[in-house]
């Protein structure tokens, strides 16, 4: 059937026509488009289809490219904290560590104990609440309602916890340059406390309602395989890495602040597919809260921020540094490279959703378009990180 | 013919039946603005120009599910004659020769599991 | 990591202090033998991290990061490229990633990656594909050995004066213990 | 309202009067409308979760009857704008606009739609600053991103706009809950 792409309507875009040049003649070229239910938020993927199996996928980025490394060189280093909680609203303190870490390490500044355990404390409450935004929402694409209400149930918990000390509920600006703006108050450690039984009291009816659930079972059993090899050739890291056999996590290849000091397994599974990666991020959730509770233990007393703490014009000093730390998604890479002037010279974000997706479209070929969906839930993706 | 009440039902039942529908489609196009212009002709992909027509030939294992669903369907058309005799027949005769019917029948989906159809194997062409 | 690059004509080669630059190794290497480079990190078992391209006076240092699964320590290669000719070959042939690091290095500064399969803007939108944000008005670019650490020297080109210290004063060798992890 | 917005300024795209306009009818179809109004997900950036949030069990806003979130846009009546607005992205929500069916409304939610945000900066070249340049916005909600009350305060706001009367209580300025206002 010739196709009529002379009618305006149906003539595609830039990127479906350079996608075209290599397609099968006949075969159908769809949009995974930016607006979709099942790519949070604005991913694009072309997808080119033979009935109902995906031959061919490309994501395409850029719809909600935010230029965060252009505003790094309009900025001194203590006005870019905030554009830290919006790189990743999903683990956005991971991201404030990240940054906040690197600026520390290039500046060689001690942070006291207390911060740290505040840090490790509040992360691991973030990375709670990114994996349970994970969860609703991987089940939310496979069709099921009901368990995105129990997650956001337990997720506004969390919130209201991490709302005390931050000030916000999603876009975290916690850390400082040496440690963080506020103690944690004994009514927050309180509610923390609480919390804990009761996320361990949820987990098992989790895993009755859905883990077990045949349904999801059958749909993501099996499905998108990725080798280690796969992972190592696209740099995959996090939970993705860690569901295909890979015992890697920055907490423990790259010991940074107390992580050294406490007990937690690093979950991995040797199923590769979208089943290992759904119970890594499961089992991950307990070993956070294993890791808060020896945190709150260990706690000293002490102030939070290190005297003679940086002021917001303080210019970050000569020279260039690498900091890594372990998100919700995978190893979160700052580089800062700084000539000693107001603002940073170079900034650049490495973002594991980025190198995440970048090994969809070789994972996801051949696959039918329900699977297909599903592998780009069990990548965790979150846009805005990708896009940067 | 002879007229009679039940005929009046009928007729009234079937404008009842037409007004129900076609009611609400009438009304909201005479209450409702409209709007037209811009990309509104244009099929909706994800906000994105679609690319090509959707005019393209479709997988040969489709056509295998409508035969099953054609042979169900012509199945339940025998049934509905036997559903209505069904009460006054007596023994187990009857159940036993609708039972060998729907076996013969289920033999089909046998085949067809068989043969693999209802698994969609992962195609790396 | 003298060890994996044995045979490879470098420019330069040093070994930074971690604690300060979370780099193990920095290898500044000239175009010509990125590509084997990157095919012997990847026998080894490396994975990329990302690209990264710092727009100095000299020209754009395209730094590639490097991390590995199992063995801790972070190489990294650095290419130079002039200003005006910005290519470099594509190493999207050994480490499948590469292919959306380039693509966002082309985005940002403009450098020409040859070989890269899908070379069109990845973040930018096509119409503006040309506006490449990240490159610094010549004004204030300020030099590499501004920023980098020399670290300390295993191997130096001679025909490599980049991080020479040109006046003694500069000459500031962080010591740093010599973290010789290959 | 901002300057002529993008969709404003296209001839063809307009929305016609309905042949049977009778005062009465409208305002009982404009109170069916507000109390029935289905948001379209589109949710860009961070308020995306809020937006998610407000549609959960704590702050549920099925109770104001926009719970049916509708992935398309020929089903939905209302566009909640929610994120940040990319140059690449604008040709996409023009259309997405101009597909909806009238009557058809906007709620720019979150800094990022009403002004460009926090992303607004000398030297700015991939973002659209406000989505009312591109198409006309109703109701407009702050915050970055804004609480789920705001979100909720936002859709009182378009109700309010639709009906003429606000039907729910005013929030409690200081104190306990105030009888009716």
């Amino acid at each position: 059937m010739t196709r009529n792409a002379n009618m305006e309507h149906l003539a595609g875009d830039f990127y479906t026509n350079n996608f075209a040049k290599t397609a099968k003649e006949g075969s159908l070229i769809l949009n995974l488009g930016p607006q979709h239910p099942s790519t949070h938020g604005v991913l694009r993927v072309i997808v080119e289809m033979d009935g109902e199996y995906v031959m061919r996928a490309e994501p395409v980025l850029g719809y909600l490219h935010r230029m965060h490394e252009k505003m790094a060189e309009v900025k001194t280093a203590a006005q870019f904290i905030p554009n830290m909680g919006r790189v990743d609203y999903g683990h956005a303190l991971a991201w404030n560590w990240a940054f906040v870490g690197a600026a520390e390490k290039l500046a060689g500044i001690e942070v006291p104990e207390r911060a740290e355990y505040v840090r490790t404390i509040t992360c691991e409450c973030n990375r709670i609440a990114s994996h349970l935004l994970w969860w609703g929402a991987y089940l939310l694409d496979l069709g099921a309602f009901t368990p995105i209400m129990y997650a956001f149930d337990d997720r506004e918990k969390l919130l209201d916890i991490l709302q005390v000390p931050t000030g916000s509920r999603l876009t975290y600006s916690y850390f400082r340059i040496g440690g963080v703006a506020q103690d944690l108050n004994e009514d927050c450690l309180g509610r923390i406390r609480k919390f804990i039984p009761w996320m361990r009291s949820r987990l098992p009816m989790y895993k009755d309602l859905v883990s077990d659930n045949i349904i999801l079972r059958k749909r993501i059993e099996g499905v998108g395989v990725i080798e280690p090899d796969l992972c190592r050739s696209f740099g995959a890291t996090g939970p993705v890495a860690r569901g295909s056999g890979i015992n890697y996590d920055v907490r423990r290849a790259e010991p940074y602040s107390i992580y050294p000091k406490i007990d937690f397994e690093v979950p991995t599974s040797e199923l590769m597919d979208a089943r290992g990666r759904y119970d890594v991020r499961m089992i991950e959730i307990e070993q956070s809260l294993r890791i808060i509770e020896q945190c709150l233990e260990l706690m000293p007393e002490g102030d939070v921020l290190v005297k003679g703490a940086p002021k917001p014009s303080w210019k970050v000093p000569k020279g260039e540094t690498y900091f890594a730390v372990e998100g919700g998604r995978g190893k979160i890479g700052v580089y800062l490279a700084s000539d000693g002037g107001k603002n940073l010279y170079r900034t650049k974000l490495r973002a594991p959703g980025y190198c995440n997706l970048s090994l969809f479209a070789e994972v996801s070929r051949g696959t039918i378009l329900a699977d297909a969906v599903a592998i780009l839930g069990s990548l965790d993706l979150i846009i805005p990180e990708i896009d940067r | 013919m002879v007229f009679s009440w039940l005929h009046l039902a009928i007729i009234l039942f079937l404008v009842g039946g037409l007004l129900f529908a076609g009611g609400p489609l009438i009304l909201s196009y005479l209450v409702a603005p409209r709007a037209r212009g811009g990309d509104m002709g244009m099929p909706y992909e994800c906000g994105m120009r679609p690319y090509g027509g959707a005019w393209t030939n479709f997988g040969i294992n489709y056509y295998v599910y409508a035969l099953l669903f054609l042979a169900f369907d012509v199945d339940v058309l025998y049934l509905f004659p036997v559903a209505s005799v069904y009460r006054v027949t007596e023994g187990w005769l009857p159940f036993l020769e609708m039972f060998i019917f729907l076996v013969v029948l289920a033999l089909a989906i046998v085949y067809f599991w068989a043969k693999g159809v209802f698994t969609w194997p992962r195609k790396i062409s | 990591m003298d060890a994996l690059l044995k045979g490879l004509p470098l420019l330069y080669l040093s070994a930074c202090d971690a604690a300060k630059t979370g780099k193990n190794w920095q290898v500044f290497l000239p175009a010509a033998s990125l590509v084997p480079a990157a095919k012997r990190l990847r026998a080894a078992d490396y994975f990329l991290e990302d690209i990264c391209a710092l727009d100095c006076e000299e020209g754009y240092v395209v730094t590639y990061h490097f991390a590995h699964f199992e063995k801790p320590g972070r190489p990294s290669l650095r290419v130079v490229v002039p200003h005006d000719a910005p290519s470099l070959p594509s190493i999207a042939s050994v480490f499948g990633g590469a292919e959306w690091h380039e693509r966002e290095t082309r985005d940002f500064h403009g450098v020409i990656f040859e070989g890269n399969p899908n070379f069109v803007p990845l973040l930018i939108d096509p119409d503006m594909a040309d506006c490449f944000p990240l490159r610094k008005d010549p004004k204030s670019r300020s030099k590499t050995r501004d920023i980098l650490e020399a670290g300390d020297v295993v191997f130096c080109d001679p025909s490599f004066t980049l991080m020479t210290p040109d006046a003694p004063a500069a000459g500031q060798e962080s010591g740093g213990e010599k973290a010789a992890t290959a | 309202m901002a300057a002529q917005n993008l969709v404003a300024q296209k001839p063809d795209v307009i929305v016609a009067d309905p042949l049977l306009n009778i005062g009465p009818a409208q305002q009982i179809m404009d109170i069916c409308r507000s109390m029935s109004l289905w948001p379209m997900t589109f949710g860009l950036a961070c308020c995306a979760i809020e937006m998610m949030a407000v549609g959960m069990a704590r702050w549920d806003i099925a109770r104001f009857g926009a719970e049916v979130f509708r992935p398309s846009p020929r089903q939905s009546d209302l566009m909640i704008v929610a994120g940040t607005v990319s140059k690449k992205m604008a040709p996409a929500v023009v259309r997405l606009y101009e597909q909806m069916p009238a009557p058809r409304y906007v709620i720019a939610m979150g800094n990022c739609a009403i002004s460009g945000g926090p992303f607004k900066f000398k030297g700015q070249y991939g973002m659209v600053e406000g989505v009312d340049t591109l198409i006309p916005v109703d109701v407009y909600v702050p915050g970055c991103p804004p609480r789920p009350e705001g979100l909720l305060e936002g859709l009182f706001k378009l109700q309010e706009k639709i009906t003429g009367k606000r039907f729910w209580p005013n929030p409690p300025l200081n104190g306990p809950y105030e009888e009716g206002m």
